[in-house]
């Protein structure tokens, strides 16, 4: 299990970072919102990992996993809403505003219906 | 014996959800994604439920109930979205 | 303390030109002479002790940590100089009232003037070696000002950035030189630095200390290399040159040489490095000097000439070249001052400065005439004026100077600059006051009596100090000198007008005949330099200071380029390397904690969510596919958690997926569909690079920790204590309202923010560019119904199941997966629910409150159960429970906690809305545009089935 | 007294809340209860000063929990001192934005006083997540201010300064789990007395979570090459923002020193070596790209942003001596340079409105009245930045220089620091004549509805009076410096004030060795 | 009372979703069971404007079962159909079902309805409300299948809603 | 006794499990969208409803006392899926317009997803419900 943990912890945190580095503000977003995934799996890795030994005190619980983590990680995530909330609408209404929506300056992108791809068929 | 039913069952919903990948990755629409997604998490629903069965353990139940709820509303956003552009209209 | 009021009074003083401007500027003008006499009172009123040969000492501590001290020393030199710069400052207001035009704001100028002459006199009295930077670094700023007087003039600003670059960068050297020299000497007060130059010169900071002072003082008394920035400083209004750039600020430098000498002279790298400098300056200075037609240009380039005389006489180390130098100081301020203030006169009578414009004035401007003519020849050493007894004090210095086994070097040098000297002076005095008048003629007269007069008083010492030298000037010269080199006692000078037939004399002679005899072949020799030419220093300058600025911009323009992926790239890939280098310093041993066993689900989660994270990479320009792709990803972590004793998590994370999958489609809507994949392919195997190893990174570490035991950790007290202390079994809901409640606090006033944020840019969306931008945004065929008759009916029917939920997750947190958040997150979608399925309007409609209402109660209702704790004497945050006994209901436990998640749970509630509900507001604009473009265009169904397969 | 350890923090949180959920459409009100709540803050701030400068470190233990188990506050001299400066860093942004910039955009007032929230919080905390969720605070609130007031520059240029944020927090997380997972334990002060412990199998684990914090903290400072937010982002903010996240990038210097000091100083063992290698390169580096920068700047805005990165060179180089003076020179030249620079962009926010559509660009403008003031201002704040006497920026750079010593890396930080401020001068001197000395003939250029200017020069004059007022009062200052830099360097005193119980092994349910209670 | 208890049967229902969320009839529970059936419906009301009216609840049981019974049918025959006939062979067919019911809610049951039983999806309603688009999976007749709908559940929808 | 629960929950959750596997089946196998919707939607209802019913039955017999909240998941479930399916259904026939041609003629004002919108600038901004014919 730790294996597919630690393994899964690198996948988002590769795609998290390609991500991040693209041209356009969508994707880069997606990218945090990966990055964010793969932090608070890391962080929740930090108290390792145990099975069916949740935190819930009960006298007959054998033990329990490490509570603490788990709540870093909720307060990560709540945190990581609220700015990916405050990102999504950053970037929408940079490009409302610019017409762009390229973080390296560039050209804008090729003008499109909103929808595009609501009129393709299968995408 | 539940046990043995538990273990059948996580290993056939566990195969339910590679169909469901296989659906996810072979689309060919979004549309199909989103059906596929959609029965991921119905298959996903059906795992807690069986895991709750088999660990005697009431935690998952919660999870189970959230999962219908938002699995619906996801799906019918991306729903509102292929046929209005905008989810809140 | 007394004594730093001779620094400090013009400097306070400065304040008050401005407003006594508005009394006129004779008020402004007796004012400013009044600070000015004020200071020359203190002083003056210190000088018997010092003329006794005692040091005045006063001042406080100021920076102990530092070593810098306001403290001030007044001692033969400093009364020297100080009594110079006090003594000609105050002619020069009285001359600068006259010069300066009506219009211009003289209180202003007066002010800058106070301030320069009271950041020198500082200079001259400061016992703190710190303290001097302080004033050096001072005279640089109100020069600067000085200079750029005529702001309006492009030389008066080069000419002030030049002067400012060049001496502040001096300025600089010489705090870099004052901070070893201090370190050095254990000491910054000169006094003790004065009495420890052994130390100074055995130590091994020596060389460096040495270059950096002389760093300082050779810029600042335009020494060459560094002789360039004066020149050009005379774009300054001439009172500001006869007094910054001939009398006071260039011989800061040379003061500075005479100060340090008993500490830093007599090694041979003294003597080379600075008499060498003297020399090539007082040469190059009066070569230039010779050729130049601007008069204020010769006066400034015979300045430098006469700098490096100074200069190099110091370097002798000599006590007979130090008075030497010290006299001449003296006289030449007089004779210099005396100088540009007769051609400012010229200038401000004839409107030309240009010597081929100017001649035979002395019939217009006679007195001026008279009066320069006898400055000039000062300056050239004719006899019986005192530049004539001084030179002749440096030749015989020279004389004696052997300069690296060439005995002759040094006197020949000196005797040429000093035949230049006279040249350039019989040219100045022929050019203008004599000879031919030039056509156009200038209609010129002598200016009123107030402004020859401080010229009248300027040359008087000129020839009584030339005729009667010990008598006049011997004293001060001797006491001057005395603290100069033989720490305090005077040493006697003679200061003769004749010392017999001697090698002096001789050279004087030379230089006197030779002087005028190349006047007679000066148009040839400016043929010859104008054949040879001469790099143009302020040209060089100006070059290099814009190659300087090009590189700096190119460098900048080539990093920063406002492109958000390539500074993530960098900070990404230092991250990578930092970390990198942080684990190989390290010590490290595998773990050896068991794995845990993997079952069919964990190995498909895995694969979906490994796939779907490759797969987000690949196919990224299809958005809304990214959007479903992220979906599968959260849904995997979701059940992660579950699955790892997370139930929190799970529930947390479940929730949060959707509302932002609905924020994204929001967004989406309006964005972009697609991402234009990046072509470049070195990039992408750049990020790829970056990507691979940050997530290498990121597993390893987490593979290394999840395989070893952590021996000890603070949550077994969390667990321990959830129950008995914090009143829930739920130890990780326990944490976040009790153990760890202040993040908590923390996170929900994050989401405030994040909700306030978005308000306020979305406020603005509607106005401007960007509702132009909604309103030209053209929508692909769309459905008809908008809402669709099932969804609201079901969602309706959902609403007051999903509340009851919320209700129910919120009650249980305490000790059940749940909590405040994730209630929050559930009525917050039961409410989204409504504004998907029914629209907007309907459901911003049925709201009971304004959303910012739940925000803001939800951050209060917390912070107000925290500060409910105050009240008992606890600490915020501290939580209370008990349990009661209820008749019928039973035992009921009621926790402060609650109270606290439900301050969560209003804050979540109302970010969540407000959020999402100003976003669709805004898409209302698009809704609206396309509903009344269409009402215009003909509508017919056909074109909305006329829609394309992408 | 004690209780008053959290004012700074619930004071602002709570005049925010009640701001959003009583007064949002009355600025009048508004203005009212944010100007009291901020003078206020500055009359706590004053206290607790006084407070910690007149006993050892004082811990406040959030919810009544024992450190190492709850949250806990930690008021020292160091502390206390950053909170005065951010509450008058505040105070004076707070009457110049009053003046109309609170105006430009909805809830001013509740952002700022989140923001002033979570610096105060920053400085205060003494857990390392709980100084991520301050950090947190810090920065969405400074989106907010950032954006204050919208236009496409400030909207792109706060998607950037956003996005990096983001992965700064991501990377936070990565480090504090990090550290969390080998030594078990949050709170700063057991951190310190269990990273000495940690096994040699856990080293390379234990350095790269404290190295990737520093990255964090490195990246909050600006420090090259991490800076790159920096001048794009402060540029584009509003003028009194720019001012007052002149505090934001010493949140990143307090934390490097803090933990550097705390955490992993000498008593930290085999970590003890952690920071300083690092430090004095990327101080260096950020000396010469800041003033290379301040030379190519082609606004007044971005000069004065490449000129914080440079003073967060100055300052880091400091810092990184990691001894007494060169802690007590940073200290002094971190006061400093949040007044001067905070003072510089304020008066580039006025010159840029005074020249109407020329705003803050570095070409000249047709003659413009009113210049006259600005240029008094611009001039003196430049002497403060630039580092020129009489005022406190002088004594900062000779305070570092002195530090510096006997360090080998002194010369290197001499070469550097000198010319560099050479470079910046003839920055500041190229831009100063530019805006205030050259003019090009032509009419002069349109500026907006006249505001009220009054106030907002006072606020100027006072910033630059205080650097003066620094400098003047340099030597009782240094001496706090010097009281505040020896309670820094005294982590036993830091960590008996926090008295964190020690942990037994796991699964003993304990968990309390009561024994171990001093 | 109509104030206090704006939907009754609403109200009724939320209580028992109460007491069974928390398994438990304890008087606790019951109390705030009580007490959310009367507040939730109280916040809810906005949201609900119109009243549905139940003319025969009785026949809801009614309902109820038919619709079981065709599900587990329907599930057994999908289940049949996805096994062992391969796509081409399935005779999918999209047809028309006229409708005639009084009220959204009834409406929207019986498009549920079609949905989860025999090889039936309502693929949309008509504009006005007056059919629904059914997809079959398998039908040899799609007139029987339009039969069975409007026979089987539309009547009944009928006399259950007013 | 103890045997029949448990002979019951596990057949209960075996038959559960492979409505599952074969309704993720009809949509990995069937040919097109509109086939694929009948197998998720129907499949898993049962599937999921027999395990939770299983749930019930295991918990209530464990526990002692009754447990029903199984129940909420079902209804739920029951409530949305068809939507959803419905969702599903209305997209895709809007994005299709093969398939709109194939369409069987509505009657009145036509289908809904399709039908000329009545032109109305305010018209988005109105939620009620369709009125009752
Ligand atoms: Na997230
Ligand atoms: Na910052």
């Amino acid at each position: 299990m730790e294996i597919l943990i630690a393994a899964s912890i690198g996948f988002l945190t590769m795609a998290g970072v390609y991500l991040v580095l693209r041209r356009h503000s969508y994707p880069m977003i997606v990218g945090t919102a990966f990055l964010s995934y793969a932090v608070n799996l890391f962080l929740f890795a930090m108290g390792r990992l145990t099975l069916d030994r949740p935190p819930l005190v009960d006298p007959a619980a054998p033990g329990y996993t490490d509570p603490l983590p788990q709540a870093l990680v909720l307060t990560a995530i709540v945190i990581s809403f609220g700015m990916t909330a405050l990102i999504v609408v950053l970037a929408l209404r940079g490009f409302l505003e610019t017409g762009s929506d390229r973080l390296d300056g560039g050209p804008p992108h090729e003008p499109e219906a909103p929808g595009a791809d609501r009129a393709g068929g299968p995408a | 014996m539940i046990e043995t039913a538990c273990m059948i069952a996580i290993v056939a919903i566990s195969a339910a959800a590679l169909l469901n990948l296989y659906r996810l990755a072979a689309g060919p629409d979004v549309l199909d994604r989103v059906l596929a997604l959609d029965t991921l998490v119905i298959n996903a629903i059906a795992l807690v439920v069986v895991a709750g069965i088999w660990f005697a353990s009431p935690v998952y139940f919660e999870a189970g109930l959230l999962f219908a709820m938002v699995g619906f509303l996801s799906t019918v956003a991306f729903c509102k979205y292929l046929l209005r552009g905008n989810v809140i209209e | 303390m007394q004594l730093a009021l001779i620094a400090l009074v013009p400097l306070l003083g400065a304040l008050l030109p401005p407003l006594a401007m508005r009394a006129g500027r004779n008020v402004c003008t007796v004012v400013t002479a009044g600070v000015t006499l004020a200071a020359l009172a203190v002083l003056v009123a210190a000088a018997p002790a010092v003329l006794r040969g005692e040091t005045v000492r006063a001042g406080t501590d100021w920076v102990p940590q530092l070593g810098l001290s306001f403290r001030f020393m007044l001692d033969g030199l400093g009364l020297f100089f100080a009594g110079l710069i006090l003594g000609i400052g105050l002619l020069i207001i009285v001359y600068a009232r006259s010069y300066l035009a009506r219009s211009e704001p003289a209180g202003r100028f007066f002010a800058y003037l106070l301030l320069f002459q009271g950041a020198m006199t500082g200079i001259v009295i400061s016992d703190n070696v710190l303290l001097l930077v302080v004033f050096w670094e001072l005279t640089s700023l109100s020069s600067f000002l000085l200079i750029g007087w005529w702001s309006q003039a492009p030389e008066g600003r080069q000419g002030a950035r030049m002067a400012l670059i060049v001496t502040g960068g001096g300025g600089l050297l010489l705090m870099a030189g004052m901070l070893l020299l201090g370190q050095a000497a254990g000491s910054y007060e000169l006094s003790v630095i004065l009495t420890r130059g052994d130390i100074v010169r055995a130590s091994p900071l020596y060389i460096p200390i040495l270059l950096l002072v002389l760093g300082g003082a050779f810029t600042k008394s335009a020494q060459f290399p560094f002789h360039f920035w004066l020149p050009h400083a005379m774009a300054a209004p001439t009172p500001v040159s006869a007094y910054l750039h001939s009398a006071t600020m260039v011989k800061a430098g040379v003061f500075l040489l005479a100060r340090l000498w008993p500490v830093l002279s007599g090694t041979e790298a003294w003597f080379v490095v600075v008499s060498t400098t003297g020399l090539v300056t007082m040469l190059v200075g009066a070569w230039i000097a010779l050729f130049k037609t601007d008069l204020k240009a010769i006066l400034a380039y015979s300045t430098v000439s006469q700098l490096g005389l100074m200069t190099m006489l110091l370097g002798f180390g000599t006590p007979e070249a130090t008075v030497a130098c010290l006299f001449h100081i003296l006289n030449h301020a007089t004779f210099k001052a005396a100088l540009f203030m007769g051609a400012g006169i010229v200038d401000h009578e004839t409107g030309t400065r240009d010597i081929r414009r100017l001649g035979g004035l002395v019939r217009l401007m006679p007195v001026t005439a008279a009066l320069s003519l006898v400055a000039a020849a000062a300056m050239a050493g004719v006899p019986l004026l005192n530049g004539f007894v001084s030179k002749e004090m440096m030749l015989a210095a020279a004389y004696d100077t052997h300069w690296a086994g060439l005995p002759w070097l040094v006197p020949v040098g000196a005797t040429l600059a000093s035949l230049l000297s006279v040249a350039y002076a019989a040219r100045y005095g022929f050019g203008v006051f004599l000879g031919r008048r030039r056509q156009p003629a200038p209609a010129a007269h002598d200016p009123p009596a107030a402004m020859w007069a401080p010229v009248a008083v300027l040359v008087v010492p000129v020839i009584a100090i030339g005729v009667a030298p010990q008598l006049l000037a011997g004293p001060l010269v001797a006491v001057a000198a005395g603290s100069t080199i033989a720490a305090g006692s005077a040493i006697p000078v003679d200061l003769a007008l004749w010392h017999g037939v001697n090698p002096a004399l001789l050279m004087s002679v030379t230089a006197l005949v030779g002087g005028v005899a190349l006047l007679a072949i000066w148009a040839g020799l400016d043929r010859l330099r104008a054949r040879i030419g001469a790099p143009d220093a302020k040209a060089l300058f100006d070059r290099g200071i814009d190659a300087t600025v090009a590189a700096a911009r190119a460098t900048i323009g080539a990093l920063h380029t406002e492109s958000l992926p390539r500074y993530l790239a960098v900070i990404l890939a230092t991250t990578v390397a930092v970390g990198t280098a942080g684990f190989l310093s390290g010590t490290y041993a595998p773990g050896t904690r068991a794995l845990l066993p993997v079952g069919p689900p964990s190995l498909v989660a895995f694969l979906a969510l490994a796939a779907a994270s490759l797969a987000v990479v690949v196919v990224h320009g299809r958005r809304l596919l990214t959007l479903v792709l992220t979906g599968v990803v959260g849904l995997m972590v979701s059940l992660a958690f579950l699955k790892l004793s997370a139930p929190d998590l799970a529930l947390t994370q479940i929730t949060v997926e959707v509302v932002t999958t609905i924020l994204m489609l929001l967004a989406l809507n309006l964005l972009p569909k697609r991402t234009p994949l990046e072509t470049g392919r070195l990039r992408r195997l750049r990020d790829a690079a970056i990507a691979g190893a940050a997530g290498l990174g990121t597993a390893g570490l987490a593979y290394a920790v999840m395989t070893r035991d952590l021996a000890t950790t603070i949550s077994d007290f969390h667990i321990a204590q959830a129950k008995p202390g914090g009143g829930g079994t739920n130890v990780v809901n326990v944490t976040l309202v009790d153990f760890r409640g202040f993040d908590t606090f923390g996170e929900i006033i994050v989401l405030c923010i994040a909700a306030l944020v978005i308000v306020a840019m979305l406020e603005t969306a509607l106005r401007g560019a960007a509702a132009r931008r909604l309103d030209q945004l053209r929508r692909s065929p769309l459905a008809a119904d908008v809402h669709p008759l099932v969804l609201v009916v079901v969602t309706r029917l959902l609403l007051p199941l999903a509340l009851t939920v919320g209700v129910y997750i919120f009650l249980r947190g305490h000790n059940q997966p749940g909590g405040g958040f994730v209630a929050g997150l559930v009525v917050a979608i039961a409410l989204i629910m409504q504004y998907i399925a029914s629209g907007y309007g309907w459901a911003a409609d049925r709201r009971r409150f304004d959303a910012h209402v739940l925000l803001g109660a939800g951050v209060l209702l917390a912070g107000a159960t925290g500060l409910g704790a105050l009240l008992f004497g606890r600490p915020f945050l501290t939580s209370a429970f008990g349990h009661f006994d209820l008749p019928l209901v039973g035992d009921v436990e009621l926790a402060t906690a609650m109270l606290f998640d439900a301050g969560v749970f209003l804050t979540v509630v109302g970010t969540v809305v407000l959020s999402l509900a100003r976003i669709a507001r805004v898409e209302q604009r698009v809704e609206r545009g396309t509903a009344a473009r269409s009402s215009t265009a003909a509508h017919n169904g056909a074109a909305r089935s006329g829609a394309g397969e992408a | 007294m004690r209780a008053l350890i959290v004012a700074p923090i619930v004071l602002p949180a709570l005049t925010a809340a009640l701001l959003v959920l009583a007064l949002r459409h009355r600025l009048d009100a508004q203005r009212i209860v944010s100007t009291v709540s901020t003078g206020l803050l500055v009359v706590v701030a004053a206290l607790l000063y006084a407070t910690a400068r007149s006993g050892p470190p004082l811990s406040y233990d959030l919810g009544d929990w024992p450190a190492p188990f709850g949250i806990t506050l930690v008021l020292d001299r160091l502390s206390a001192t950053l909170v005065l400066v951010t509450a008058l860093l505040g105070a004076a942004v707070l009457a110049y934005a009053l003046a109309g910039w609170d105006r430009r955009g909805r809830h001013f007032h509740p952002l700022f006083q989140f923001q002033l929230m979570g610096l105060a919080g920053a400085f205060l905390t003494g857990d390392v997540f709980n100084l991520f969720v301050f950090f947190e605070v810090m920065l969405i609130a400074s989106y907010g201010l950032l954006l204050h007031g919208g236009g496409a520059r400030r909207l792109n240029a706060g998607l950037r300064y956003v996005a990096v944020n983001l992965v700064g927090s991501t990377l936070f997380l990565f480090a504090v789990g990090l550290i969390y997972a080998v030594t078990g334990t949050l709170n700063m002060a057991d951190l310190a007395a269990k990273v000495a412990t940690v096994p040699a199998a856990d080293a390379a684990l234990l350095r790269t979570g404290a190295l990737l914090l520093l990255v964090v903290f490195a990246l909050k400072a600006a420090l090259v090459p991490l800076h790159w937010w920096l001048p794009g982002s402060y540029g584009a903010a509003p003028g009194p923002v720019a001012a007052l996240f002149m505090v934001m990038t010493k949140v990143g210097a307090y934390a490097i020193l803090r933990l550097s000091t705390l955490v992993f100083g000498p008593q930290a063992g085999a970590f003890s070596d952690l920071a300083a290698p690092w430090l004095m390169p990327v101080a260096l580096a950020s000396l010469a790209l800041g003033a290379v920068g301040v030379l190519a700047s082609r606004s007044l805005v971005a000069l004065a942003g490449f000129s914080v990165v440079w003073s967060m060179g100055s300052l880091t180089a400091a810092f990184g001596m990691l001894d007494a003076g060169g802690i007590a020179a940073g200290l002094y030249y971190l006061i400093h340079s949040t007044l001067s620079g905070a003072a510089l962009f304020l008066v580039a926010d006025l010159v840029g409105r005074a020249r109407g559509s020329y705003a803050d660009q570095l070409v000249p403008a047709p003659a413009l009245p009113r210049l006259g003031s600005l240029a008094v201002l611009f001039f003196v704040a430049a002497i403060a930045v630039t580092g020129l006497p009489p005022l406190s920026g002088f004594l900062g750079k000779l305070l570092v220089l002195a530090a510096t010593g006997t360090a080998p890396a002194a010369p290197w930080i001499w070469a550097m620091l000198l010319a560099t401020s050479l470079v910046v001068i003839v920055g500041f001197a190229r831009a100063g004549s530019t805006l205030f000395w050259k003019t090009v003939p032509g009419p002069a250029p349109q500026v907006g509805p006249p505001t009220p200017i009054g106030v907002p020069i006072a606020v100027c004059a006072a910033l630059v009076a205080a650097t003066a007022l620094l400098a003047a009062f340099a030597g009782p200052v240094t001496n706090e410096l010097a009281a505040t830099t020896r309670q820094v360097l005294d982590t036993e005193a830091y960590r008996s004030a926090v008295r964190p119980m020690r942990t037994t092994l796991q699964g003993d349910t304990g968990a309390v060795d009561p024994g171990a209670q001093p | 009372m109509r104030r206090l208890v704006p939907h009754p049967v609403l109200s009724v229902v939320i209580a028992v979703v109460w007491l069974a969320l928390v398994n438990s009839a304890a008087p606790g529970h019951v109390l705030l069971a009580a007490v959310l059936g009367l507040a939730i419906p109280h916040y809810s009301n906005r949201y609900w404007p119109d009243q549905v009216v139940i003319r025969r609840p009785l026949r809801i049981v009614d309902y109820i079962a038919v619709v079981a019974w065709d599900i587990l049918v329907s599930n057994v025959q999908v289940a049949w159909l996805v096994l062992f006939r391969s796509g081409p062979r399935l005779r999918s067919v999209l047809v028309t079902v006229p409708i005639d019911l009084p009220h959204p809610t009834a409406i929207t049951v019986l498009t549920g309805t079609i949905t989860m039983t025999p090889g039936t999806v309502s693929a949309d309603v008509a504009a006005d409300g007056r059919a629904v688009l059914v997809h079959c999976l398998d039908a040899d007749d799609p007139d029987a299948v339009v039969h069975q709908i409007k026979d089987r559940y539309e009547r009944r929808l009928k006399e259950i809603f007013a | 006794m103890a045997t029949v629960v448990e002979i019951v929950v596990a057949a209960l959750i075996v038959i559960g499990a492979f409505f599952l596997l074969v309704g993720s089946l009809g949509l990995a196998k069937l040919p097109d969208l509109m086939r694929r919707l009948h197998a998720p939607t129907k499949a898993t209802t049962l599937g999921i409803g027999a395990t939770l019913v299983a749930s019930m039955i295991a918990f209530t017999a464990a526990t002692g006392s009754l447990s029903v909240h199984e129940l909420l998941i079902a209804v739920f479930l029951f409530l949305t899926a068809p939507v959803t399916a419905h969702m599903i259904a209305k997209a895709h026939m809007l994005r299709h317009p093969a398939l709109q041609q194939q369409l069987p003629s509505p009657p009145g004002t036509g289908w809904a997803t399709l039908a000329p919108a009545p032109v109305d600038p305010e018209a988005p901004r109105t939620g009620e419900m369709p009125p009752a014919p």
